[in-house]
């Protein structure tokens, strides 16, 4: 009977615990405190780290894959074969060896899917490209069901559909009724661009680095889209510090704001928006989507759903549509989304000195983006007859509504009647554009 | 050295060439500038054109001014108890000529604090 | 620095705009107007156009296949490779020549995804029949975000789902009072029939008759549904030509009412309609289930999940699943399924001269089944005691509500007392399950 | 010739077989007619005998004709509101005996163009 | 004209109806006579009598798989074909025999996906494992409907989803006000012990018995999931037995828990139970998470999702949702789900002695589980200084919220002024964890 | 013989071997009771852990006890009918002080009968 209950427990989870996992369960608790007690993006991070908790869990089956090919997952050689066909592999049992043709060093190929080799398709010494098909598994297990909630991230299903949801919820009405203030958005793109250099100084690659600089955007669903094309394996700590540091734009922002601008700029009222009509909207809608598609192809789903959300929104006669984008769609997606993040999250891949490196560099990306909207606005000021109240670059990096909430706040704070809300929604949701059309061009350019 | 390839190499060599990175990036930012700016003034001529050709439709259009927003209608038991109670109060014989939510999709007070709760729910990402 | 830019320019969607391109946007700007300025359907019309001009916008990746096996399009002989192992494709590219069997002559079979050849499975000389593997294509590239959206189409899943929400809204009560108009909504398939001859004549093959003819049924689900399975690269127009004759109907209906009935029919009064019960609705749903599928068993899924969402409705004990198929489902799949036919609105496939004989056949099936049923209703009144007006015959073609609203109008045109509302509702949802019957009678006779 | 070879002719041959097709067309109709017909005969069969059947249990069901529709309750608090502005209104000791919303389900009034509405939710293909 | 309709004919259902279908036709009224007019959880029972209902109509293509590889579903020889390349198979035609390896005994291999053989990658004579590639077959038919909702279930992620909703509708607080009540939601289990032994009996495999056993936790998702995996054929018949005794807890339990207990014991008050706050919620959510996973890693996706949707709920500030969660995500997914399960309740499959035995060992299940909550709760009363009412203990079979319901009316029926309703919530809840525990060591020891 | 060696085996012959079977649903109702009974008291300590650390906070906490639930906000014009009927009414002046839905999440009567309605949404597996 004791016996018995020994055999028990090496099938549970006990004996897989590594040191990692109760380190990430604390992680896991920042985060959970963060979100639930500290207001941070809890929609979004209340899902990432229940998925973060549930990936450092000894539960490999929850994101296992099913069984089917197994593919080599380089260009190299088949040194030797470690299975037979009919034996029975696990999830990370070693196949076989490859030598790597690039680096030349000799790769372990691991099991991704458990069941029982029916076939090898390859000797060793065949040479075979990335893909090629090298043996099958079989088994009747489907496969966990991470595997398939991931696919919405794997496939980059997810993020357009989220877009699809802010689109419909964004109104783009003030930037229509003041046009100039797309620069302001296009001007935090800047930050962007000065934290990819910083990070490919500090040894990132240049996927790597296009996908950590996107944090300046403060677009969740572009960071993610991004790097999950560029470089998959930081998604986990690019999401967290992108979502985070989104919440703590209220902190980072301020100071930045007070030490750019004088009293003086700071006072400058702004005039009344003029109301735009309908068919405004519609044609901007549809002329976004046709110039950033023709500029910028690779980020066409983003865009395009995003205008297709706001065109919805904006034609008035596609209620139920627009609700259904704006509360079944964007909520069912956002559990998955979150939660697909978070399982990616393991201890292995995320208590990485990477990790720390990505959350400094975006806190660098937050306030370069920050600081060139604010400058951006100095200098258009210069041209302008009419003047522009400086706070309201700031909102150019996103963060929809919190940033341009951040340049009221600021505003009112030395003129309490002083209204910039809603002239700070201009920049702020044209650093959505701003930043799909950036990451567009990382993604053509680096793919 | 062209843009791509600099980027590549620096990419496959790990060695940042910060230069062509540079370069990389300043294209980057210069294309979204050029493009928003394209955006911006394709916007201003839109907004000139439409200006033009709407200035009857406008007029027609302002004439409701106080219609009611998307889904907000009042319940017609509501509009009962109201009128109902209303009536009972200011004792005077009246008709109430409209009733609707107080939040105006129309009107120009862009500058209330109180459109803030629009907002709310935009939280999203 | 200017040569970054040009090198940037390839990478952009300019130098791939076709000619077709800038036509398809002015398409796409009638669609809109007609849905958000005239009322035309435009629930399924703006997600229709704007899937249109997204798919008319140089964004291959939108659509593009994942990376797998290429299968042999025809059966044939493969003449000679284009590619070999280890070669880069894109979207497009010439892969092989191959020498169809059934007419003799050489065709390309071209990538439809991207990325490295893997694989060469077949050698020049091979005799290969249809979805037989010839290569393996492999790349990280996922897949275009319609591709996955239109599974959905493709694995004719959307069309039942719609008809689940259909169900939940229909009350078949109106056509139980009064079991005879169920003759009425089988007359108005007659335009079905007549169209298909039409089309015939003009040189469409069978199945693409059939498709063309189904528009007459006024029943945007199962048009979709048939033309996907008969004749896929007809969709687009068919689909936009059923949705647009849709809105057209008190257009199109009114004249050909007039001109088939006299003064004193149009005055027929009909005695109020008896309640139906609840178990009478609920031994419908499972009558039509059972017989219609015995009888056409390829619009199982069509018929089963209308019934289905008709059960749930009538049953009264599952509210929360009703509210869920009338709101929440029908709302989310119509946003994806108008995306998906619009997407395969292309230039090159729908700027032919089909599409405008489509529109041209689409007319004359309308008015075909409105004939058909108005004469039915007129025979009817040769045999009963208690006259039928012959107005509620047009309601036949389904487009429900809306053709019983004509028939409505069209009685209170002549005496403004007569409210025949109740009784076209009757022929009306008959129309849907006839033509679903018919659909399945060409499923069954062509496939 | 059978139907389905002359078709099957037809579409390949792609000359399309007038008499041919024209069989096939009548076919289908005829089927569509007479499955029609078949369950309109089924549906009125069914339709006498619950008649037969039901005569009781009809009877219980008419007797509570003032349910309210699903999901169409009126909130309790809107409730006492309409009570007190009545109560106040009429100044008179009454009691409200039933509230409820107009639309009544098993009202016969088919014919009232009221009912339109219901259909308007309708337009979904 | 006349062979016309005899040609036609022979496409109809009409030739292809057997003798269990009408049979199948009686117990769908029945299903639907009970969830109808006698409520028993119609969410469930109606759509899976409705896909009863479809499973046993004449029309293969609404289940019919995509064509693809053919796999050798056993380990064995492949005997001879019966099929050449080139040649049409329908779904059901045998394509080849094979030697059973294990029993020796020769069977047929036959088509799960009509279309045309392209390939025979097996010859005569091949000892093939399962899961091995011997041929494949392609069609442009996309495969069923029901194919593809029944994946939701093969690929064991509707059971998740639906605990999804239902941690975010279930309030833990009164399990954490009493832990104590954890041991009467532990008792219950002995049901599901107590009957897997009596299965065996009675000619059951281990796989199958558990499933069967499962009834007894009266859990509709968690039956469903272990069946999935461990007897995949005796799914329908223990999904309904599972609903349809959840129906009937208030006449099975009452006699029991009467025979059970002296009148002095149900006469027992209990005192009110304190509040319990956010955050001890929580850290319970979490605990709960941790600790069952690490114990039943198989159990992780019940688990987990259970413990997902009561965190979103319990947080506070993640408001849409969780309203998504207990709406949207349950009712679509119960939809698909009752379709689903009953789409797998052919005839052949259900109209066997098995049924019989699984509805007779469902009962026992029930009526275990009842008695060892109840002796479970007098056991601990020997130790308790403050009693506790044993008639809580039977709430501890689950079937939120009806068993802890039953407890209470039980209750008032000797005191009409005590309140167990909320005691009872205690091991109702409770019940759920202890069954998906259970299930994790089934599926551990058994796969 | 160990467990899941007796099982297998079991399970294979389809003999069921009974004593074999015992042991292995014994070895498993062990271990669920095991593991809830340790939930119990992890429960049970992290209870008694947080009554320690939580006092002051919880004073706060029921400082506001009229919170209004989740999402059942009282509609602005609910309310201000609500007033001008109950001054009406009531033809003495006086303010209201707070409006709320009557089901508290905060008060402790659980044994409420009443509360059976919130689990009357539940009854979904
Ligand atoms: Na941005
Ligand atoms: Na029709
Ligand atoms: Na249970």
């Amino acid at each position: 009977m004791i016996q018995d209950f020994f055999d028990f427990f090496k099938l549970t989870g006990f004996p897989d615990v590594t040191w990692q996992m109760p380190v990430m369960w604390a992680v896991c608790a920042v985060l959970f405190y963060l979100a639930v007690y500290k207001g941070f993006e809890p929609l979004l991070l209340v899902p990432i780290a229940f998925g973060a908790l549930l990936a450092n869990l000894p539960a490999p089956a929850l994101v296992s894959a099913p069984p089917g090919p197994v593919m080599s997952p380089i260009h190299g050689t088949l040194v030797t074969w470690s299975v037979k066909p009919g034996d029975h592999v696990q999830v990370g049992d070693v196949l076989a060896t490859m030598k790597n043709k690039r680096s030349g060093t000799e790769e372990p190929l691991r099991a991704t899917s458990q069941g029982q080799i029916t076939e090898l398709s390859a000797t060793p010494g065949d040479n075979l490209f990335e893909g090629q098909t090298m043996a099958t598994i079989f088994s009747r297990d489907p496969g966990g069901l991470f595997y398939y909630i991931s696919r919405g991230i794997e496939w980059e299903i997810f993020p357009p559909l989220i877009f699809l949801g802010v689109g419909a919820l964004t109104d783009f009405g003030p930037l229509l009724a003041r046009p100039l203030t797309l620069l302001l958005g296009a001007a935090a793109q800047i930050g962007v661009a000065v934290t990819f250099l910083c990070a490919t100084l500090l040894g990132f690659s240049a996927g790597e680095s296009a996908s950590i600089g996107i944090i300046g955007g403060a677009d969740g669903p572009t960071a993610i889209f991004l790097s999950a094309k560029l470089a998959p394996h930081l998604l986990p700590a690019i999401a967290v510090a992108a979502y985070s540091y989104m919440a703590l734009v209220p902190l980072i922002q301020p100071p930045i704001m007070r030490a750019l601008t004088t009293k003086r700029e700071r006072l400058i009222r702004m005039k009344s928006l003029r109301h735009v009509g309908k068919l405004e909207k519609l044609v901007f809608c549809l002329l976004v989507t046709i110039l950033c598609i023709l500029l910028v192809p690779a980020a066409a789903s983003l865009i395009g759903m995003l205008m297709l959300g706001n065109f919805l929104r904006e034609c008035g006669v596609t209620d139920r549509l627009v609700k259904s984008s704006q509360n079944e769609i964007i909520n069912i997606i956002t559990i998955f989304l979150g939660t697909s993040v978070g399982i990616t999250m393991t201890g292995e891949r995320f208590l990485q000195k990477e990790t720390l490196l990505i959350i400094g560099l975006g806190v660098c990306a937050f306030s370069m983006s920050t600081a060139s909207g604010v400058i951006m606005a100095k200098i258009l000021n210069l041209f302008l007859p009419e003047k522009i109240n400086p706070l309201i670059g700031s909102a150019g990096v996103s963060a929809v509504p919190m940033a341009a909430r951040v340049s009221q706040v600021e505003g009112q704070r030395e003129d309490p009647n002083n209204f910039l809300l809603m002239h700070a929604m201009g920049p702020n949701v044209a650093g959505v554009i701003g930043t799909a059309v950036i990451a567009g061009y990382y993604i053509a350019t680096l793919k | 050295m062209s843009l791509l390839l600099s980027v590549a190499v620096a990419s496959v060599s790990g060695q940042p060439d910060i230069l062509g990175n540079l370069k990389y990036q300043t294209v980057g930012v210069a294309i979204v500038m050029l493009s928003l700016c394209g955006l911006a003034v394709f916007v201003w001529l839109i907004a000139r054109l439409l200006a033009l050709f709407q200035c009857s439709r406008e007029a027609v259009s302002t004439r409701k001014p106080l219609a009611v927003g998307d889904g907000e209608e009042i319940p017609m038991e509501v509009r009962a108890v109201i009128s109902a109670a209303v009536h009972v109060a200011l004792r005077s014989p009246h008709r109430i000529l409209e009733m609707h939510p107080v939040r105006n999709p129309q009107i120009q007070a862009w500058s209330l604090e109180g459109r803030r709760e629009i907002f709310q729910s935009h939280t999203f990402r």
